[in-house]
């Protein structure tokens, strides 16, 4: 028995993992950044360098998936908060502040659950269905602009592209569908196909007009073009393709009134009756990653896209004042900096805490300070989001864009909670005989306009 | 191990290979056995392009455990064939070995969402095999809480229909406005959905204070509230259009197929028990009986609005009731031990669903020799053969929900 | 009471009758023979003076010694309910024709009847069970059916098995499952 | 529905967002609890009295009253015996077991059921109406039944209930305060092996307690 081996045995679990952890830390780690660095740092970057846009899509990749299950978990959590207030009731309220990781406790529980392929079914069509779906609807986060400037993909033929991606979700419904061995989930695919080929129609049709006037199929134009006051945003050119790609859009992401697919008083489930595991976490997903596609992207064609609906500049410049711009260098402070940082807090908290203790002399000194050391972090962090909302304009984008999409989604949310859902031939019939004439006239009073107005 | 191996152990059931075809047709709805009648011969033989889709027993919008075969051809539902007896629990058979105040009990769940008419025709029926006169304050009192409860039950089948229709919101307004008629029942009968307040001679419970002040807290606005909640569907052009022309029912077919209860008075024919055949004290009350669709047929669309009208009718009469409520005993009086001398007696009454009878017979034992329920559901789920062949899958939710079944007692 | 349905029922049906016309409360009763049935039914909902247009009900009522069928209908010319009791059928094989003719709603009435009792209405195209599974052989509503906890009422020794050996002829129809191939 | 297309729709939309800020109707079970009518009589519970002991007498009247027959009553009569005298003997998976036996379609024999085994009651029908089926000649009734049988079967207990009136606890009350009534056939009861055990018990009591109030030896009866 050495020394090694008895210290080795003295150890506790605990040490057990963190002394081999440390190892490799101060001995293995220093070795592997050297060689790194030295050795194949300057290869990658030369690899990256040399094909930066293959680079640039698969961080856009990475990004849009890793994006794309925080925006469904939102989405989730909007959909049953906000309809359970408008049914009077409270909705999910046990797992976090107001049951705000319901939605994330859900997707843990529907990973962990039996993933159960039922007899008769086509197994590797089932299994490979819902990625299909679930691919497509993260695709087309592929070529949407966030803001300025924070785009995957600036495609020139982005519209397009929009299109042609989500219109392959319905082959992956379809084989899910098919594929279950169930004629609930048969009915419900044939359903899908039907309906989504039929509304994808009036859905292009009706962005024409758009197209037309933007004389550009790139999202990132498109939502440029927008810039300034809310007048200019497409929908007050465009009122009739706004509304009918809205309602396109409604029927093609199977979102009430056009949930024919999956109505569950009629054929249970559509498609996904069968599914369980993370095979239905995907469809259902998906469903709600569509559910933000179509609220960005009526957001971005008709909207405004990340255009802040007041041009501030202009206001300003209407009172004869000059355009803010902030070019805040902290380093030019110098020495003024460490100073501001540890006596701006302490003399603001104290000026905030002394209104609290002069008005009521029974407020104890230190509920005083609490409150004015609370009310001052409201402020700082209000301060510093200014200034970074001026500063940085993609962060305005982004900001104007999620509260614009979120709008859009709530209304989503809203009309699933108030309306029933319609008869499935009703639907077909309301597709083209009315969508479908109103999107070519659209289509013929935006052309007809545009050459009256250039000749 | 060679393929040809002899093995000895039973195949486990992950194994692929243990499907056979002839397996893999058990899950059709097809019965595995011979057709027993000519019908079941006829609806179980496909032509070409049809199947047969299972609704039920397990399904979201059969309001319990009906099972429905659907043979359809694409989404068109060539034929059906309801399937019963899930729910069976053989109440008849339990009433006849039960005494007569036991009736009172098992007859409760039948009809659980309006529980206290399930009571009132076997008590009736009872009342008469005994000669026993109930008391005017007691029959004040059963009029007053059965009409309360057919709004309950009108305003929660307005909430299936738009359930089963898709809407998500409207069941949860009528579950608050039944919650707050069920809590006020509570207060005089202490429960919220099997009451058990009927007895033979009268009622269990006299009027109290916090009924009266609850009833009165909801009167006060009832009206307003249910039309505030209906208003969510009767202006709205989807739910109109799914619903207008969809199972049309003429008055003379309502009749020949046995239909009664607002079926039928929605095809137009004003067959209500509580005027046909007046009981209890309704001949001395006001109302209306509400009609709709006469001449050109009823469709699922009239059934529904048919219901709103008798909703504002049961609270001109709850209205009156509390006027016209006279004092006295609540009970007549009788043995604790009923035993009716030999007799036969029929006792129907207007459940929110059609004419609910009670048929008696006694042999001057504790116990009726024989009982026979008579359940509007159960007359009324026969129209589903009727009303759906020829529409859509999506139309036999809108048909069947406006036939408003509970399978509680159907199935009996 | 309604006296002048009695008169009239007495002088349209007094030939079909087969026991006096009773009435108590709000009910007038008549018997008649199972064969007179649907011809009795019918005469009662054509006849411009009767009109009985609404079958409330139809049951099925085992006395212990033979089988009946029982009517309730309604009629707008008359406050009373009235009752056709079709009487005298032999428990071992009661048959009754079907009403199905004149009333298509009767239809799961009688099937349910048949279910419970046993009895067989000739011309119901759907007579199958309808409650009980189509395997099940016995009748539950008739008398010698017994019940576990019958033990006191039952003339015979101890607990019967709930199937009871009487089935009458041709009441069922064989069930065959189908065998699943080995 | 008006004449503008959509306006049905627009208005149900208002109505969900009215709703939306209103007051919420759920109740958070359990951190609060709704309210119970005072008359609610859903809860079922063996009271206990101030002792601990509980305050069931044993009356049979709820084993009577219970229309599914759930309630069985067991217990010890005056003479010491274990009786279940409403209701066989059983558990319920008892119960389920032998009624899946029974409708399997084979007779069954059951030794629970070995007491309630039925009698001819002709014999009983003729007492009560030479007594006019009055409740009030009790206890003559169950003599010349006793005499008739020899003991008292249950199924005649039974049946005298249902034909009198009289409610089975005061008729089994009335029976087991008389000595001279008995349950089981006079050659059972004398053979009884598992009565012995009870009655050493109560006799070993009955000791302790002369010895504790000064009795020289046994009890005065």
């Amino acid at each position: 028995m050495t020394t090694p081996n008895r210290a080795w045995g003295n150890l506790t679990l605990t040490g057990k993992v963190i002394i081999p952890l440390l190892f490799l830390l101060f001995v293995v780690g220093p070795i592997l950044t050297y060689l790194l660095v030295t050795v194949v740092g300057p290869w990658l970057m030369d690899l990256f360098n040399s094909n930066l846009a293959i680079v640039r899509f698969v961080v856009a990749i990475g990004g849009v998936l890793l994006f794309s299950i925080p925006a469904a978990f939102i989405i989730i959590y909007m959909e049953l908060k906000v309809i359970a207030f408008m049914n009077l009731r409270i909705g999910p309220d046990r797992v976090g502040p107001k049951g705000a990781l319901h939605s994330l406790v859900a997707g843990l529980k529907v990973l962990t659950k039996e993933d159960f392929t039922p007899t008769g079914a086509d197994s590797i069509v089932f299994t490979w269905a819902p990625v299909l779906v679930f691919l497509t609807a993260v695709m087309t986060f592929l070529v949407i602009p966030f803001g300025p400037g924070l785009v995957g993909q600036d495609l020139n033929i982005g519209l397009l592209y929009m299109f042609a991606v989500g219109g392959m979700s319905v082959v992956g419904l379809l084989l899910a569908g098919w594929s279950s061995y169930n004629k609930y989930s048969l009915l419900g695919g044939l359903r899908a196909a039907a309906q989504v080929v039929s509304y994808e129609i009036p859905l292009t049709l009706s962005v024409v007009g758009l197209i037309l006037l933007a004389g550009t199929m790139s999202l990132n134009s498109i939502a440029d073009a927008q810039a300034g006051w809310f007048t200019d945003w497409y929908v007050f050119r465009q009122p009739l393709g706004a509304l009918i790609f809205f309602i396109a859009a409604t029927a093609e992401a199977n979102r009430t009134p056009f949930d024919m697919s999956e109505a569950d008083s009629e054929i249970v489930a559509g498609f996904a009756t069968e599914y369980s595991g993370m095979r239905f976490g995907f469809l259902f997903f998906a469903e709600y990653v569509n559910v933000f596609i179509i609220s960005a992207l009526l957001t971005t064609f008709f909207f405004g896209a990340w255009n802040a609906p007041i041009d501030i500049n202009a206001v300003l410049a209407a009172f004869g004042l000059a355009p803010i711009a902030v070019a805040l260098d902290p380093g030019s402070l110098g020495i003024g900096l460490p100073i501001l940082i540890g006596v701006v807090p302490v003399v603001l908290t104290l000026v905030f805490a002394a209104p609290f203790f002069l008005a009521r002399s029974s407020t104890p000194a230190w509920q005083a300070l609490l409150l004015g050391f609370m009310l001052f972090n409201l402020v700082a962090i209000g301060a510093l989001f200014l200034l970074a909302y001026i500063g940085w304009p993609w962060l305005a984008g982004l900001v104007w864009f999620f509260l614009k999409s979120f709008a859009f989604v709530f209304v989503f949310v809203w009309m699933r909670g108030t309306f029933p859902r319609v008869r499935v031939d009703q639907l077909m019939g309301f597709a083209w005989k009315w969508l479908l004439p109103a999107s070519l006239l659209n289509l013929f009073v935006t052309a007809a306009a545009i050459i009256i107005v250039k000749s | 191990m060679t393929p040809n191996a002899q093995t000895h152990q039973h195949p486990s059931l992950d194994d692929p290979r243990i499907m056979l075809d002839d397996q893999i047709g058990q899950f059709e709805a097809v019965p595995p056995y011979p057709p027993r009648t000519e019908r079941e011969a006829e609806f179980y033989s496909l032509r070409d392009g049809e199947m047969f889709v299972n609704m039920g027993p397990q399904h979201p919008s059969t309001h319990g455990v009906l099972r429905v075969v659907l043979k359809i051809n694409g989404e068109q539902v060539v034929d059906l064939d309801p399937v019963l007896g899930y729910l069976h629990r053989g109440v008849e058979k339990l009433c006849e070995n039960s005494d007569y105040h036991h009736i009172i009990s098992q007859v409760d769940p039948l009809e659980y969402v309006s529980s206290l008419f399930m009571e009132w025709a076997p008590v009736m029926a009872f009342e008469k095999l005994l000669d026993v006169e109930v008391p005017r304050r007691a029959e004040y009192i059963r009029v007053l809480t059965g009409e309360l409860l057919r709004v309950s039950s009108h305003v929660l089948f307005q909430g299936f229909m738009a359930l089963d229709l898709g809407g998500l919101t409207p069941i949860l307004y009528s579950f608050i406005e039944r919650d707050e008629i069920v809590e006020t029942l509570a207060a005089i009968t202490g429960q919220r959905m099997l009451f058990n307040y009927f007895r033979v001679g009268g009622v269990n419970g006299d009027l109290n204070h916090e009924f009266m002040s609850r009833l009165g807290d909801w009167m006060s606005r009832a009206t307003k509230q249910v039309e505030a909640n209906v208003g969510l569907l009767n202006e709205n052009e989807i739910f109109v259009r799914r619903m207008r022309g969809v199972g049309v029912l003429d008055g003379d077919t309502a009749l020949r197929m046995g239909a009664s209860g607002p079926n039928l008075r929605a095809s137009g024919v004003p067959f209500d028990v509580r005027r046909a055949h007046p009981y209890s004290v309704y001949p001395e009350l006001e109302f209306d009986i509400p009609t709709r669709g006469a001449g050109r047929g009823g469709d699922s669309l009239d059934r529904y609005l048919l219901r709103q009208d008798e909703v504002r009718e049961s609270l001109r009469i709850i209205d009156q009731c509390l006027h016209n409520m006279p004092d006295g005993p609540i009970t007549a009086r009788l043995p604790r031990l009923l035993r009716p001398r030999p007799g036969r007696a029929w006792a129907a009454v207007e459940a929110p669903r059609g004419l609910y009878g009670i048929y008696a017979i006694s042999d001057g034992t504790d116990q009726p020799f024989r009982m026979k329920i008579h359940d509007p559901s159960f007359v009324n789920l026969q129209l589903v053969g009727l009303l759906m062949k020829n529409n859509l899958i999506a139309d036999t939710m809108a048909v069947m929900s406006s036939l408003d079944p509970i399978m509680g007692g159907i199935d009996k | 009471m309604d006296r002048s349905l009695r008169t009239r029922l007495e002088a349209r049906f007094a030939d079909r009758l087969t026991g006096p016309v009773r009435q108590r409360h709000d009910a007038t009763e008549i018997r008649v023979r199972p064969a007179d049935v649907v011809e009795v039914l019918r005469a009662l909902h054509d006849d411009a003076e009767l009109e009985f247009v609404v079958l409330a009900d139809l049951c099925g009522v085992d006395t212990g010694t033979h089988m009946q069928v029982v009517y309730h209908l309604w009629s707008a010319k008359t406050p009373d309910w009235l009752r056709i009791i079709a009487d005298g059928m032999p428990r071992e094989d009661p048959r009754c024709p079907s009403l199905t003719g004149l009333w298509p709603g009767a239809e799961w009435m009688e099937r349910e009847t048949y279910d419970m009792f046993g009895i067989i209405f000739e011309g119901n195209r759907d007579l199958r069970r309808i409650y009980m599974p189509p395997d099940y052989t016995s009748f539950p509503l008739r008398k010698d059916f017994y019940l576990a906890d019958d033990a006191a009422r039952s003339p015979g020794g101890g607990v019967r098995h709930m199937e009871q050996t009487h089935v009458p002829a041709q009441a069922t129809p064989r069930v065959v499952r189908r065998t699943v191939k080995a | 529905m008006s004449f503008i297309p959509g306006i049905g729709l627009v208005r149900g939309m208002g109505l969900t967002l009215r709703r939306f800020f209103q007051p919420k109707a759920t109740i958070r079970w359990p951190e609060e609890k709704a309210d119970v009518a005072p008359k609610f009589r859903g809860r079922l519970q063996l009271l206990y009295d101030e002792y601990g002991t509980l305050k069931c007498e044993t009356c049979f009247q709820c084993a009577q009253a219970c229309p599914i027959e759930c309630i069985d009553m067991g217990g010890m009569d005056t003479k010491g015996r274990f009786h279940v005298h409403w209701g066989p003997p059983e558990t319920y998976g008892e119960r389920r077991e032998e009624s899946a036996l029974r409708r399997s379609g084979r007779p069954v024999a059951d030794p629970a059921y070995a007491r309630f085994e039925t009698v001819d009651l002709a014999a009983v029908d003729e007492i009560l109406e030479a007594h006019d089926y009055d409740p009030r000649d009790l206890l003559a009734i169950l003599e010349e039944t006793q005499a008739a049988y020899g003991y008292l079967p249950v199924a005649a207990l039974k049946h005298i209930s249902r034909i009198t009136g009289a409610w089975y606890a005061t008729i089994y009350g009335a029976a087991t305060s008389y000595r001279h009534l008995r349950f089981e056939p006079p050659e059972v009861e004398a053979a009884a092996p598992a009565g012995e055990g009870q009655r050493s018990v109560e006799a070993g009591y009955r000791s302790a307690l002369d010895a504790a109030l000064g009795y020289a030896s046994g009890h005065p009866n």
